[in-house]
């Protein structure tokens, strides 16, 4: 059996039309009842008089699709899933951008809700992203998942 | 022993470095570590976890021949 | 002051072009860290060998606005919100296509989450909204949520 | 009483119709809803709530003339 390779890093930040296609591509899935949608956008936050215009992130890649196979399995595993779909931006990606789409879709809505959540969690903490948060001042700091 | 190093995010900027490869008379992640600190002590103030061959492991981990092994500081994904 | 009058209700399928629509329209509040979006789409349930096709929703209008406006304020309350876009439709809304959507922004991912759950329980529970499902074979029946 | 009488749902599909003004001697919630229960008695097979002004209210509510009043049957709304 040959599994499709799916690739969950990519590069340049997520688009509002990528996001329109994702959803329109499940009007088939006359099965489903719920969709939900989580999606991280870079955030114009300020510090010492400093604000951040873009954060630039990088991956130890093969790790990090290696853990977000694991993370989709499980979520497969713990919630009656129909669908999940994961995009993480690299790159520099700009406030107000957006650099991270969890899509899950079920057939009743607590499915869909809580392992939305459950996967949003796993990515924070278990998967090698890093940030770096770029200032317009040009200086940068590194970004820490809380 | 040959070891396969990759350093990422904060610590590849403070090593100026992404990765090498190290030949270390070493046997447990542990030593791996005490070799870094000793070496570039501004690792002491960043928080890292080890990873051998993609996968997080503790300080009593034994180390083998041509592993993968990462310096991953804290993640900042989503 | 002038508070401007929000339509929730809203006639036909709410399409993947609108939702787009309207997370582009955030890229401009970059104090804006997360998003949460839950879409609620028709399923093609069988039961005694009928096939839902379409269901055909109906409101008691004016009570249904004063509900989605009561829930509105509800949700600003009790959560750190940011945004929040609510579309529900009215009218025949055929298998695989979506009837309702609840948009929430937060700087942190907590608070859009856990306001779109709220949400939509609300919705579900006190919005006087009626479905009629309607069968391949023409007959229908009402549904009711749980 | 004047009361103008709002019906939804399979409730009006039972009923046969939408609205109309009733003028009826009665006083509480609960009157109304014996009314509607002897006058239609397949109501009584269906869960109903009735909102007074857009509001539900208990059976003890007392009304007013007129109230806009609605049968409500069970919300499908999401």
């Amino acid at each position: 059996m040959v599994k499709k390779k799916k690739s969950v890093l990519t590069k340049g930040a997520i688009s509002p039309e990528i996001i329109a296609q994702s959803i329109a591509h499940h009007s088939v899935g006359t099965d489903i009842g719920a969709h939900d949608i989580f999606l991280g956008q870079v955030r114009a936050d300020t510090a010492n008089d400093k604000t951040v215009t873009a954060i630039e992130y990088t991956a130890y890649e093969e790790m990090a699709e290696a853990k977000f196979s694991q993370i989709r399995e499980s979520a497969f595993a713990k919630f009656d899933l129909i669908c999940l779909h994961i995009l993480h931006s690299l790159g520099k990606i700009n406030a107000g951008e957006i650099c991270l789409f969890v899509f899950t879709s079920s057939a009743h809505r607590t499915d869909a809700m809580a392992a939305t959540r459950y996967i949003v969690e796993e990515i924070k903490a278990d998967v090698p992203v890093f940030g770096k948060e770029i200032f317009d001042n040009k200086s940068h700091q590194w970004k820490v998942n809380k | 022993m040959k070891i396969k190093m990759k350093y990422f995010g904060m610590i590849a900027e403070s090593l100026g470095k992404e990765e090498e490869t190290l030949d270390l008379d070493i046997k447990m992640v542990s030593d791996l570590s005490d070799y870094f600190l000793s070496e570039f002590s501004r690792l002491e103030e960043m928080n890292f976890q080890i990873s051998v061959n993609l996968n997080i492991v503790p300080a009593q981990f034994e180390l083998s021949e041509n592993d993968e092994v990462a310096l991953l500081p804290a993640f900042a994904g989503g």
